[in-house]
Parts: C-alpha cells; sequence; structure tokens
C-alpha cells in the first residue's frame, strides 16, 4: 500500500488543514468571550492534524509530531493547568483567578477573564497533543488488528 | 492545616503528569517509580496529619463560604478514615509494584495510570459537591479499566471491556440521578442539597427515582449481588498491585463509601433506603461466600470473597440508616452497627490487599493461579506464606486478628437491633469463608509440590516481601489497637455520617 | 412555542437515528447513524441556548466518528449474531426493568405542582424568586456576577473555568487518563517475552 | 408537551440500554454507550431550560441584571461539556479495546469472545 492518499487529497489537505488548525486556536482563545473554548478548539486542532494523518498515511505525518512529542505535549498541557490552580495559592488559595485578582480586563474583550484565556490555552495544547497521539496510536495498530482476520480483508480497503 | 487538603489530590495528578512527560526522556525514565512512591508517601504523612485536626471544609477558588457558588471540599471523620486506607493500601501496592511490574513494558504508563487513579479516589473522598463526586468517580473508573487490561492478554482484555461496559452503565445511573437531583434544588452542594430536599418533599417520586438511579449505579460500582457479574472478571485479570487495589479500595472508595455518602448525608436515612442496603448486603454476603467456596483459581477466590466481605459492610451501614429512621432512633446503637460496618471496611482493605499481593507473589513464583498446581509453597516461601496466612486468618474472623473484632461488633450490633436473623446468617458466612480459606492453606501452602515450577518456587524479591509484611502487621495491630482507633478514627468516620460531626448535614444551610 | 415542536421534532429523528444504529446489521450503517443523531443532538443544543454546546457536540462526534471508522473500516465481521437462550432471558429482564424505568421517570413528571416532582420543561430552579420555598440557586448569582467577578462574558466558560474550575481539572485528567489508557491497551507485547513462556 | 420531550429523551436512553445489553456486538454495545451519553447530556440541558431562554453569554450592550432575567442555566451546560468529554475519553479507550479484542480474536462478537464465567 502506498503512503497516503491520491494527490488531490493530499493537496487539499495540506490546503484545508492549515485553516483548520488556525480556526481552532481562534475557538479556543475567544473562549471566554463567545462559544467554544479551549476542549472544542484543542479538538478542532487535533482534527487537523487527523486529517494529515489520515491524507499522508501514518509515517509521513510522524515526521511532523511524533507520538513521544504528543506524550510530552499532552503532559505539559495538564501539568500547566494544574499549575494555573496551584499558583492560586499564592493569591489566596486553591485555583483562585489570580489574574482576575489584579485586574480583569474589560468585560468582551480578548484580554478578560485573568486566568479564564490562560486556562484555554493549556487545555488547547493538553486536549489537541492527547486525542492526536491517541489517534497515532490508534493507526499503528490498524493493520495489525486487521491481518489477524486471516485474510478478511480486500486489498485496498483501507481508507 | 486547611490549605494542605488540595495537595491529597494535587499531589499524585501532578507526579502522574510528571511521569509521563519524564518517559518521553531516556535518563528520567528510571525515576518515575521513586517520584510516584514519594508522591503517595507525602499523601499519607498528609492524610495522618489531617487525623489529628478538626472537621475542615475547604472553598476551592476562594467562592464561600457564604454563599455556594464555588466547590466545596470536605474533610470529616469518614473523609480523613478512607483518605488514610486509600494511600496506606496504594502506597504498599506501589511498594509491591516496583519488582512485581518488571515483567511488563512500558511501567510508565502503569505509574501514571495507578497515580491518577489514586489522587481521584482521594478527590472522591473529599468532595463536598455532587457533580465533582461524579467526575473524580470517573477518572478513578477509567484508569481502573485501562490497569484491568495492563497485561493486553486476551482474558484481560475481556474481562476489562466488560468490566468497562458495566462501569460505564453504573456511571450513567449516577450521573442521571444527579441531573433529577439538580433539577429540584438547583444546587450540586451536599449540604445544601440536603436541606433543600427535605423542603421539596423527601418521599417525592422525583426524589425516589434519583434515589433507586443513585443507589444502583453504586451497587453496579460496588459490585453489590444482582450487579456483581463484572467483579470475579476484572479483578482477578489486573496485575497483582492493581488487584490489591481495586479490591481494597476502589470498590469501598467508589462504591461504599459514596453509598453512605448518599444515603447519610445527602438524601437522609430513611426505612425504605434502608431496607435496599439491608437486602443487598445481605445477598452479596450469602452468595459471594457460596461462589467463593467452589473456586480453584487463587485470584478468582479472592474476588468473590471480596463481594462476600462488602456484603458485611453494606449490610452494617444499612443497619444502622434502619436504626437511625426508627421513631425514636437509638443514635448510639446506630452507632455502633456503622462503627463495626467501617471498623470492617477499614479491615478489609487491609487483609484483602495482604492476600491479593501474597497471591500475586506466589503467581510470579508458581506460574500459576490453580490451587492445584501448588503445593508445598510453606517450606520454600516462608515470608509469603506467614503473610497469606494472616490474612487468611483475619479474612475468616479468628481471634485475635482484626477480622475477628470488626464481625464481632456487625453481629452484636445486628442481634442489638433486634436483627437475629441477619446475625446468624453473618456467622455462617463467617465460618463458611474460613472453610474456604482452609482449602487454600491446604492445597497452596501445605502438602507435596503438584508440579516441577511449585517445587522450585523461591522467595519472592525483597521489596515484595516487605509490602506484605507490613500489612500483615497492620493486620495484627489494628485488631489489638481496637480501642484507640476506635477513638480517635472510627468513632469520628461514623459520626460525620450520624450527623453528630454537623458538616454535611447542616454546616453549609443557607 | 414553535421552537419547542422542532426540539420535539429533532428528538424524534435522533431517537429514529438511535433505533437505525442499534437495530442495523451493517456495522458502517450504525456508525453512520449515530453520528446523525449526534449532529441532531448538537442543533438540539444551539435551539436550546447552548452554542458552546453545540459546538463540542459537532466537533467531538466528528472525531468519535473517525474513530468508531477506523475501528471498523478493515475489519469485517463475517459471523452473524449468535443468540442463546440465555440472551433473550436478558434482554427480556432488560425490557422489564426500562418498563419499570418508564413508570418511575412518567410519575417523577407528572404527579402534578408542589408533590415532589421534577419541575415541567421550560420551569427550571432558575426562574424562581428569592423568596420561594426553594431559592434559584448558584446559577442566578453566575449569570448575574460573572461579569463583575470574573471578567468572562461567557458564563459557561465563567462557571466552567472560574467558579467550578476544579470540575475543569478533573475533566482534563478524564481525557489524560483515557488517551494514556488508549496508550497501554494498544502496546504490542504487555508482558516481556523471556518471562511470558518460562523454561519450556 | 412538556413531558412528551423528556419522555422522548428516555427513550433514547432506554434504546442505548438495550443495545449495551442485548446485543452481542462490540461495535454496537459502543453505539449503545454513545447513544445513553446522547440522552444524559440532553437530560441536563432540558432541565436549565427556560422558556424562550436565551444563551448565557454577554452580548455588547446588554447588562448581567438582563442576563439573569434573560438567559438559560449556565451550570447544566459546564457539567454537559465535561460530560462530552468523559463521553470522547470512553469512546477512545473502548476503540482501542474493541480492535485489541478483534485482534485477539477475529470477532466482534461477544458470544465467541467469551472465555471468562460470570
Amino acid at each position: 500500500m502506498s503512503e497516503g492518499m491520491t494527490p488531490i487529497v493530499k493537496n487539499a489537505a495540506r490546503l484545508v488543514s492549515g485553516f483548520i488548525a488556525v480556526f481552532g486556536i481562534y475557538i479556543a482563545l475567544t473562549g471566554h468571550i463567545s462559544p467554544g473554548g479551549g476542549f472544542a478548539g484543542g479538538v478542532i486542532l487535533a482534527a487537523a492534524a487527523v486529517l494529515i494523518v489520515l491524507a499522508f498515511g501514518r509515517a509521513a505525518a510522524e515526521r511532523i509530531f511524533t507520538p513521544s512529542q504528543c506524550h510530552l505535549w499532552d503532559a505539559a498541557g495538564a501539568g500547566l493547568f494544574l499549575a494555573v490552580a496551584v499558583i492560586g495559592y499564592f493569591s489566596g488559595g486553591f485555583f483562585v483567578n489570580f489574574i482576575g485578582h489584579i485586574s480583569k480586563g474589560q468585560v468582551g474583550k480578548l484580554f478578560s477573564g485573568g486566568t479564564i484565556l490562560v486556562s484555554n490555552l493549556f487545555i488547547l495544547i493538553k486536549v489537541a497533543a492527547g486525542l492526536v497521539g491517541a489517534f497515532l496510536a490508534l493507526s499503528a495498530f490498524r493493520r495489525m488488528g486487521a491481518d489477524a482476520a486471516g485474510g478478511a480483508i480486500e486489498g485496498g480497503q483501507t481508507a | 492545616m486547611m490549605p494542605f487538603v488540595p495537595l491529597l489530590v494535587i499531589l499524585p495528578l501532578g507526579a502522574a503528569f510528571c511521569v509521563v512527560a519524564m518517559a518521553q526522556v531516556n535518563w528520567m525514565r528510571r525515576l518515575t517509580a521513586p517520584l510516584a512512591i514519594a508522591a503517595v508517601l507525602a499523601n499519607l504523612v498528609i492524610s495522618a496529619m489531617l487525623l489529628g485536626f478538626g472537621d475542615i471544609r475547604f472553598f476551592v477558588g476562594g467562592w464561600g463560604p457564604e454563599s455556594a457558588i464555588g466547590i466545596e471540599l470536605v474533610c470529616d471523620g469518614l473523609s480523613k478514615l478512607m483518605a488514610v486506607t486509600i494511600n496506606l493500601v496504594a502506597l504498599v501496592a506501589f511498594v509491591f509494584a516496583v519488582p512485581y511490574m518488571r515483567r511488563f513494558t512500558k511501567v510508565w504508563l502503569f505509574d501514571s495510570l495507578l497515580l491518577l487513579m489514586i489522587g481521584a479516589m482521594n478527590g472522591v473522598v473529599l468532595a463536598g459537591d455532587l457533580f465533582n463526586l461524579f467526575v473524580f468517580l470517573e477518572i478513578a473508573a477509567i484508569a481502573s479499566y485501562a490497569l484491568v487490561a495492563f497485561g493486553c492478554e486476551a482474558e484481560e482484555l475481556e474481562a476489562a471491556f466488560k468490566y468497562m461496559v458495566l462501569g460505564t452503565v453504573g456511571s450513567a445511573f449516577i450521573l442521571l440521578g444527579v441531573t433529577i437531583i439538580y433539577s429540584l434544588t438547583g444546587q450540586l452542594n451536599m449540604a445544601m442539597v440536603h436541606s433543600l430536599l427535605g423542603k421539596v418533599g423527601p418521599g417525592g417520586p422525583a426524589v425516589l427515582l434519583a434515589a433507586a438511579l443513585l443507589l444502583s449505579g453504586l451497587a453496579l460500582k460496588a459490585a453489590m449481588v444482582p450487579f456483581h457479574a463484572w467483579l470475579p472478571d476484572a479483578h482477578p485479570s489486573a496485575p497483582a498491585p492493581i488487584s490489591a487495589m481495586l479490591s481494597g479500595v476502589l470498590i469501598k472508595a467508589s462504591g461504599v463509601y459514596v453509598m453512605a455518602r448518599i444515603v447519610f448525608n445527602v438524601l437522609g436515612a430513611s426505612d425504605r433506603l434502608a431496607v435496599i442496603l439491608m437486602a443487598m448486603g445481605t445477598l452479596s454476603m450469602l452468595i459471594g461466600v457460596l461462589l467463593a467456596v467452589g473456586q480453584w483459581d487463587i485470584k478468582r477466590l479472592l474476588a468473590y470473597h471480596s463481594i462476600s466481605q462488602m456484603g458485611y459492610v453494606v449490610l452494617a451501614i444499612g443497619a444502622a440508616a434502619q436504626v437511625a429512621s426508627r421513631p425514636s432512633p437509638d443514635m448510639a446503637l446506630a452507632g455502633l452497627c456503622l462503627f463495626g460496618g467501617l471498623f470492617h471496611l477499614f479491615n478489609h482493605a487491609m487483609f484483602k490487599s495482604l492476600l491479593f499481593l501474597s497471591s500475586g507473589s506466589i503467581e510470579q513464583q508458581t506460574g500459576t493461579r490453580e490451587l492445584k498446581k501448588m503445593g508445598g509453597l510453606a517450606r520454600r516461601m516462608k515470608v509469603t506464606s506467614f503473610c497469606c496466612r494472616v490474612g487468611a486468618l483475619s479474612i475468616s474472623g479468628v481471634p485475635p486478628f482484626n477480622g475477628f473484632f470488626s464481625k464481632l461488633i456487625i453481629i452484636v450490633a445486628l442481634v442489638l437491633a433486634g436483627h437475629e436473623v441477619l446475625a446468624a446468617l453473618a456467622v455462617f458466612v463467617a465460618l463458611v469463608t474460613l472453610i474456604s480459606f482452609i482449602k487454600v492453606q491446604r492445597y497452596a501452602l501445605e502438602g507435596a509440590a503438584a508440579d516441577d515450577r511449585a517445587a522450585n518456587a523461591v522467595e519472592a524479591p525483597v521489596l515484595m516481601q516487605a509490602a506484605m509484611v507490613v500489612l500483615a502487621v497492620i493486620c495484627i495491630v489494628s485488631g489489638l489497637a481496637i480501642v484507640p482507633l476506635g477513638e480517635h478514627v472510627l468513632g469520628p468516620a461514623a459520626d460525620a455520617l450520624l450527623g453528630a460531626g454537623r458538616l454535611l448535614s447542616t454546616g453549609g444551610a443557607p | 412555542m414553535g421552537m419547542e415542536y422542532l426540539v420535539l421534532m429533532l428528538l424524534g429523528v435522533m431517537l429514529a437515528a438511535v433505533l437505525i444504529a442499534v437495530e442495523t446489521r451493517d456495522l458502517l450503517s450504525s456508525v453512520i447513524a449515530i453520528g446523525a443523531a449526534g449532529f441532531a443532538l448538537s442543533v438540539i443544543f444551539l435551539l436550546l441556548g447552548a452554542p458552546d454546546l453545540a459546538i463540542t457536540q459537532v466537533v467531538v462526534e466528528t472525531i468519535a466518528l473517525v474513530l468508531l471508522i477506523r475501528l471498523i473500516v478493515t475489519r469485517r465481521d463475517t459471523t452473524g449474531e449468535t443468540e442463546t437462550p440465555r440472551d433473550a432471558l436478558r434482554t427480556a429482564l432488560v425490557m422489564l426493568a426500562g418498563g419499570v424505568l418508564i413508570c418511575g421517570v412518567y410519575f417523577a413528571l407528572a404527579g402534578g405542582p408542589g408533590k415532589g416532582t421534577i419541575p415541567p420543561f421550560g420551569q427550571p430552579v432558575l426562574g424562581h424568586k428569592a423568596g420561594d420555598e426553594v431559592p434559584p440557586g448558584a446559577s442566578a448569582d453566575y449569570l448575574a456576577k460573572s461579569a463583575e467577578q470574573t471578567g468572562a462574558a461567557n458564563v459557561v466558560m465563567a462557571v466552567m473555568l472560574d467558579y467550578r474550575a476544579y470540575d475543569t481539572l478533573g475533566e482534563a485528567t478524564i481525557i489524560f487518563v483515557a488517551i494514556l489508557g488508549t496508550y497501554a491497551v494498544l502496546r504490542r507485547f504487555g508482558r516481556r517475552k523471556e518471562t511470558k513462556e518460562p523454561e519450556q | 408537551m412538556s413531558t412528551g420531550i423528556y419522555i422522548l429523551a428516555f427513550a433514547v436512553l432506554l434504546a442505548g440500554l438495550y443495545a449495551i445489553v442485548a446485543k452481542k456486538n462490540i461495535v454496537k454495545i459502543i453505539v449503545g454507550l454513545l447513544a445513553v451519553d446522547y440522552a444524559l447530556n440532553l437530560m441536563l440541558v432540558l432541565v436549565g431550560y427556560r422558556t424562550g431562554g436565551t444563551p448565557p453569554i454577554l452580548v455588547e450592550g446588554q447588562t448581567p441584571a438582563k442576563l439573569a432575567a434573560a438567559a438559560v442555566d449556565p451550570l447544566p451546560q459546564a457539567m454537559v461539556l465535561t460530560s462530552i468529554v468523559i463521553g470522547l475519553g470512553l469512546t477512545a479507550l473502548m476503540v482501542a479495546l474493541g480492535i485489541r479484542l478483534y485482534e485477539r480474536y477475529g470477532t466482534f462478537d461477544t458470544n465467541r469472545i467469551r472465555r471468562l464465567r460470570g
């Protein structure tokens, strides 16, 4: 099986995935003033990466993001979010909005809501990296699981 | 002391994130297990220190206490008892796992998942908010599904799938129950919900539906008898330290503990709920032990005994609820029932973890879980056999081990509460348990070795021995130290449920 | 009022899609049908004033569909469904339990006001006055004070990441746990080779 | 009318439960769990809805007091966001288990994947 799909799909994916990724980041960063949030943004960002995995194949995609990097960013995002909670101790208690205590910003503008913006950013990193890593792991197992069926698959029927 | 309460959750979670990050760097991969053990040790120290303080309410994010708009953490007597139990067993299991898990691949995944499970269970016992409780229940549950499948063999995957399906259904029922309670009260804080439910009609159909959903969901998590199908598959399939964690603390922290909290502190003890609890407890006690007697797989046998022993605890809690909901309640008697139940809960955590760890040690050295293929291990694995015997004597309720005292208190309390038949059944179950464990001794430890593998078995590594010895010592000591233990740990725990602590039942009322 | 009928209709579509997903023999159709139900759900969220949920539901549904199609696309299940008498008994028991549940739900809904029933659709506790028996609860505070207290215009995010940020820590941990679990389950070998088959 | 909406949501829940217990195919069981998840999320949003409610987002020129009088309940929405995430995590883990089980047994049929006796 050659890696990935046809050139048309590859080109389209190359074009579209960038826009999808930017949209995901936008959704996460404006979570506190409009619908969306870090989680939805992270899933969208992961969807852009999943598109690349599907179109170019796993080996090509792993040249851009390896599973190990995904683990690292996954853990880093979660750890940073926890760090935001712990830093709150210095401002009065666990999970206190320590930025909001200094300046809340103007309601409805990007720089408002204190730690909410920061937390959304970290959740974006965490969710996107985690899902991409999980998808890479699932992709790696695809052929092997199918082989056990003993020829139950038709060649070229893979997506 | 107050700011330390959330550390019980933060430390394991933070350590779990660090473990994953460290494992991506070659030279740091070796440090994951020490980091994990250090985090759990710190947790144990903090939870032991908390025992010396009074009840604590902690408001996350500083939203409180005048209004209930934030999440509240509650650290009362029962939470402290559970936290100490969880962290103690977790520490021992982690130390045991260091040599035991060497034959598995990617142990850092195991370390991280187990840390997350421990952190989540601490979160469950500290939660003072229904939805927060649910979230932490889910973390603990998902971590345990993955850990059951950790060996990646066919049977383990299958058991994990079955466990996962039933566990998810249980969680769905719990969430639905929480939804209905929220629709009635507009609150999630347990203390507020308790006081508001009194106003909307505690006997109304909506509250009953919510109670039924919550209790059946929690019974699924605690593997009470009509809902027990997953436990005898899931618990034996996991690696031994995880079996010890699942049987030793997870079914308690996410099943029985939450059940007691919901019945006493959220819904309020009533006769109907008490009868349901007592029926479930009695059935589990009887059917669990009867199914256990016929087993020849040592871990499966232990798993069935977990169902049976948790039956004792739920029966005692149900009896306490029944006594407390009488027109003129005898609070001292209800307290005695709870005392026995909670003491048995603590003891079961100790001896069942001990038994699972020693079965894991036997399995690793002989390569089998079949009782008939063992034999004569008492001579070749002296420490393991000694620990296994201590555990067996404790679970069978032989004096002076801890299991004897807790069963005795439960039986006495049942007689005093007027349930002579149930007390007789409890005695009968204790006898059958003893018979079942005599079988284990006879086939595994005594007699001649069944095959070469058993004949050539050698003692387990030192760390595994140390872990088992610690639990064995606790089994002996806690039986003898029942008076100080009752005064400082179990008494406050029972008070927390019966409202003498007055933290969850009225403390947060508007 | 018109919107309620729209919600009812979409719910009907959702139920039909779920039933098709459950009953169809072809696994790919089943997965696509459940995807349709998920997208119908996200439209319902939008109609019920929950745009955050609508966005999240759409993107999660997409990823979940990709995962599910990954699961079935190279794996043919050539076996038909095998039914045993024990299964039929289980099915009957579930139907019975479902009937009991539906009865319970009906009584929980339709007992009339002031009888401890679930409040009717469209009249949540949030709408109560401060002096009512059950006060409006925490949500009224969130709506009135979130701009002043947290500075966020989106109250759902203010609840998620400020008032109840601890839950969100749990949520982030859940996705972390699930993904770690996926890695753990997908390891080629769980145990090392040399001790797997000892002395043989 | 209003009861009808709740009853339909419960019907979705029951259809999912039926699939979980009665169906013998791993994919069908996962589909059933997804359906249960949908029904639960929907229930939560339903109990927080008020007739004619607006999204709980402050738009320009609106005072918080006005929002408090008009918006739907934000708390169940925050809960549902968490619940959706839980659903995604469970789906990912289930798919991984399904892949491994298929690799071991070559089938999705749980009657053939039954070595253990409960």
